[in-house]
């Protein structure tokens, strides 16, 4: 099949810079193949990369007695005693929801699974932080109905409880909905498993489903700005299959168990090119994939559409080869592909074979370490104006507003849709407050909570973003709980704008100085930039996920008010 | 005193029904879907909640195809006693164990919240620990619990007192508020509501403890 | 050779799906519409040497419930 | 007047249901099948005057997605 020509369109439409074309063709010495073009640009978008904000997400306290794995990895790892820790991260599914409510919020609830399973944890409480528009504006019901019954569709038929999450209502979400999905799980600390490579010669095999043209160019699409033009960006929207990931998960647990896997890593995002890259790039080797032997859905696939497919429900593992027949066997059981794709090999080098032919050649440690980084100019955003006198009204009246806005009216009609008892260890289901689920088997219990008010973001970055922290460790002291460690969800307008990028400086610094001081350090997370339609904005919203250990269920603080207590007041 | 928990790929409270049962003093043997045969000497199965095969066409309808499904109706049709909690209401209904179909809540969504169940009957192993007309409160968790059955099949539940439990607040529209019912010869029971999600007080309260202990009353030997 | 099959709600079942549709069409102001039914569509492809027969077998051993659905086969 | 219209998944796309039931025919022993794939189907009962352009309208804002769905409007 001919390859397109290299063009500054088709770079253009690969989301690459001129700047960042010439950049490739310094680190290469040539010009790029098309597939090559496209592996380029699934790791340095934005999505991939973090090219904006890799510099202040270093400034984020990370550690901690507590902290067995900070970012980095799939997922945060963090001990809860007894040899064992606790999993987690959060992941925004913003765009993919806003083009298909369901599939895109369904795919961002299995993303966040992968994500945890694949460190070798069993999810067992997730939340969702939901951002819409107005109540009234015409996208906003089909938007909050989908989002919903994808969320539950997912998480209900995987079978993992969900324990908490927000929703909120605001005209700045109106183009630009906000999906972000946390996700939990339960290990022993001994047992974790993690994407660095080792050894040469090791196979590397995948799993799970098989590979269609899902996506292609999706992670691209996930850095760009919305605009009227967005029908044409459209890609083939990736549908959820929650009975597969559910045997994805099980098998995958149960591989773990047989010893076999050396390394693993969920393919999300640009799939097979940021799990391979990624594999060899943390065990300092490198990879060759003979893309012929890739399980696929749809015929006549092109190594450019495999090496970018964002089929869902895959991993790439590197496996011990003795215990192939064993890894084997636990695939065939739970009726899921299984196939060897290439191995690791000793060379620095990415190499792609398809029916023998070299479809890209690159030097692996390059494609991450030389990813364009930014240091985009910022500014302070200005001191909030003094707010005009409070309208006098009537206390009760005031009361009654309030109750009535769906910004703080009850949201049991969302997570009614969830299943929030599954596994049978809820301990407090959401509404009020943090959610809870015991820790199987023990007396000990684990707190969730997801905060943040984006109007104090706005108008203050720094406090907003310690209020949010500050938040989520009053939820968790709440019900009982010893706030252990934070994930957040960062999620912002275009950082190419100095006012944006300034929030977003600001937000992370308050974060940052809030969870150094309540110890609760950041183990994970994620960043959704461009969250913006024709030029419109949204609110800063950096999501913050805590999760906090109870030693015992006998310590948990009901939140039933009964005749005869007492009301107290505490703080200033 | 031994349960059987049928594990079909997407089941997702096999481990909860297995907890319950173990709390009430069975031993319990976890089924693989592919088995064909369930292990000697099981005094009840138990077809747990979940998504068996993702519930793709119908909740239900390829796991009652699943060669364990062939062993868990012959074990019914010789007598042997069987529960199934959600899914596995709608697989002991996609296999014809029990009467009618379970159709797409009425209001369209999925549900979960701990509803009220008036106790109809007392008149089985598994409802016996309970006074017909008590009112319980068991978490429910699903998005085709609607149950339906034609006239005739109905009037025969009715007359042969087989309605298990009924809602108190219809959630789903069930003809006659339905949200479970026994075999004819009483010994299976099919359920929309979890039991076993209400059988810990640290976890959804303990009104369906009774349920479990009742049937180890049944079933232990003598 | 290929079959479609159209599964269907009895008649006398309620299909709250399609009223659902219908109420929401409504809304969006299509007055014309007076009542609505959703059901399923299956298309196979088989292998040749299929017959009507085999369908018909899984229609009523899987692809419907007949106690609350029918079919229709339409080979094409 | 009535009309059918099917809305199926676009080919590209995956079809977790049709594969689901493909599978189970498979295992039951109906080898020919080589392919499923489900959809829905919606027939409309509309009041005289709607017209072929009113479906389309309604397929395209309500019963279809057609990020991933196509459709077909049928007259009977
Ligand atoms: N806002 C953030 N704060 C802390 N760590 C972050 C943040 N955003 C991303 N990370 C970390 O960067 C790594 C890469 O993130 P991401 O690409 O989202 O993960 P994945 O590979 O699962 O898609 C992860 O380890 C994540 O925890």
């Amino acid at each position: 099949m001919q390859e397109p020509a290299i063009t500054p369109d088709l770079i253009a439409a690969h989301g690459l810079k001129p700047d960042e074309y010439d950049m490739i063709l310094e680190i290469i010495g040539r010009e790029p193949t098309f597939t090559e073009l496209g592996i380029f640009s699934a790791m340095w978008n934005e999505h991939c990369s973090y090219k904006s904000s890799k510099k202040w997400l270093r400034t984020l306290p990370t550690s901690g007695p507590q902290v067995i794995c900070g970012p980095g990895e799939n997922a945060g790892v963090v001990d809860i005693g007894d040899g064992q820790a606790v999993v987690f991260k959060m992941e925004s599914h913003n765009h993919p929801s806003y083009i298909e409510p369901y599939q895109g919020a369904a795919t961002g609830v299995g993303g966040i699974l992968r994500d945890v399973f694949t460190m070798g944890a069993r999810p067992i409480a997730s939340m969702n932080a939901l951002s819409f528009g107005e109540p009234g504006h015409h996208k906003t019901r089909q938007l909050v109905n989908g989002v919903v019954e994808g969320i539950g569709g997912y998480g209900n038929c995987f079978g993992v409880p969900c324990v908490g999450g927000e929703v909120r209502f605001h005209p700045a979400y109106n183009g630009n909905c906000l999906v972000n999905a946390f996700a939990a799980g339960l290990a022993d600390s001994d047992k974790i498993f993690y994407s660095a490579a080792s050894g040469v010669g090791m196979p590397v095999v995948y799993l799970g489903a098989k590979t269609g043209r899902d996506g292609v160019g999706g992670a691209t699409m996930a850095s760009a700005e919305f605009d009227d033009t967005i029908e044409e960006k459209r890609p083939t929207v990736q549908v959820g299959d929650p009975f597969t990931e559910k045997r994805l998960m099980e098998a995958t647990l149960e591989l773990m168990q047989t010893g076999a896997v050396i390394s693993i890593q969920d393919m999300g995002a640009a799939g097979l090119t940021c799990s391979a890259v990624e594999m060899g790039d943390k065990g300092g080797l490198g990879v060759r994939l003979d893309l012929e032997n890739v399980p696929q859905r749809e015929e006549d696939m092109t190594a450019y559409e495999m090496m970018l497919s964002e089929s869902q429900e895959r991993m790439l593992m590197v496996l011990k080869p003795e215990l192939e027949a064993e890894a084997r066997a636990v695939f065939e059981k739970w009726d899921l592909d299984f196939a060897i794709v290439g191995e690791t090999i000793a060379e620095d080098r990415f190499l792609i074979l398809h029916n023998g032919e070299v479809k890209a050649d690159l030097v692996l440690s390059k494609l991450s370490s030389t990813a364009p980084e930014y240091d985009r100019p910022w500014e302070a955003t200005p001191e909030a104006e003094e707010l005009a006198e409070v309208p006098q009204i009537d206390p009760i009246d005031g009361l009654r507003a309030l109750l009535a806005s769906p910004n703080y009216a009850g949201k049991q009609w969302v997570y009614e849709q969830y299943d929030t008892m599954v596994m049978a260890d809820t301990a407090r289901t959401p509404g009020l407050g943090a959610g809870m689920v015991r820790v199987h088997g023990t007396d000990k219990a684990l707190a969730f909570t997801s905060d943040v008010t984006p109007r104090y973001v706005r108008a203050n970055p720094v406090e907003g973003g310690k209020q949010a922290v500050a938040e989520a460790y009053r939820n968790l002291t709440a019900v009982g709980a010893n706030p252990l460690a934070t994930t957040d969800n960062l999620n912002f307008g275009n950082p190419e704008k100095p006012e944006i990028m300034g929030q977003f400086v600001g937000a992370i610094q308050g974060i940052g100085e809030a969870v150094a001081a309540l110890d609760m350090p950041i183990v994970s997370g994620n960043v959704s930039l461009y969250n913006e339609t024709d030029g419109q904005g949204i609110l800063p919203t950096p999501t913050i996920g805590a999760v906090g250990l109870l030693n015992h269920t006998d310590d948990i603080i009901g939140n039933e008010v009964r005749e005869g207590h007492v009301a107290l007041v505490i703080g200033e | 005193m031994r349960a059987a928990v049928i594990v079909f790929p997407g089941s997702n409270c096999d481990r909860d029904l297995a907890v319950a049962f173990e709390q009430a003093g069975f031993q319990v043997d976890m089924v693989w879907h592919k088995d064909a045969a369930l292990p000697e000497g099981v005094d009840i199965v138990g077809v747990p909640g979940g998504f068996s095969y993702g519930d793709y066409l119908r909740c239900g309808a390829i796991a009652a195809q699943s060669p364990i499904c062939k062993a868990v109706v012959d074990h019914t049709k010789r007598g042997g006693y069987a529960i199934g909690v959600c899914n596995g209401f709608q697989i002991l209904t996609e296999t014809g164990i029990l009467p009618g179909a379970l159709l797409r809540n009425a209001g369209l969504k999925y549900i979960c919240r701990t509803v009220g169940l008036k106790v109809e009957t007392s008149d089985s192993a598994f409802t016996e620990g309970y006074n017909a007309g008590d009112v319980i409160g068991i978490p429910i968790a699903h998005h085709d619990g609607n149950y339906f059955a034609d006239d005739a099949t109905l009037a025969k539940l009715q007359d042969q007192d087989r309605v298990a439990f009924t809602y108190t607040e219809n959630p789903n529209g069930s003809v006659g508020d339905i949200a479970g019912i026994v075999s004819e010869n009483r010994r299976v029971l099919g359920m929309m509501p979890h039991p076993e999600r209400a059988a810990d007080d640290g976890h959804g309260g303990t009104d369906g403890t009774a349920l479990f202990r009742a049937l180890s009353g049944v079933l232990a030997p003598a | 050779m290929k079959a479609r099959v159209h599964v269907m709600l009895k008649n006398g079942v309620l299909d709250p799906q399609g009223e659902a549709v219908r109420h929401a069409l409504g809304a969006m102001g299509f007055d014309q519409v007076e009542g609505v039914r959703q059901g399923k569509v299956i298309d196979l492809e088989l292998a040749e040497g299929a017959t009507e027969a085999d369908i018909t077998e899984m229609c009523e051993k899987l692809l419907a419930n007949t106690v609350i659905e029918r079919y229709e086969v339409e080979l094409v």
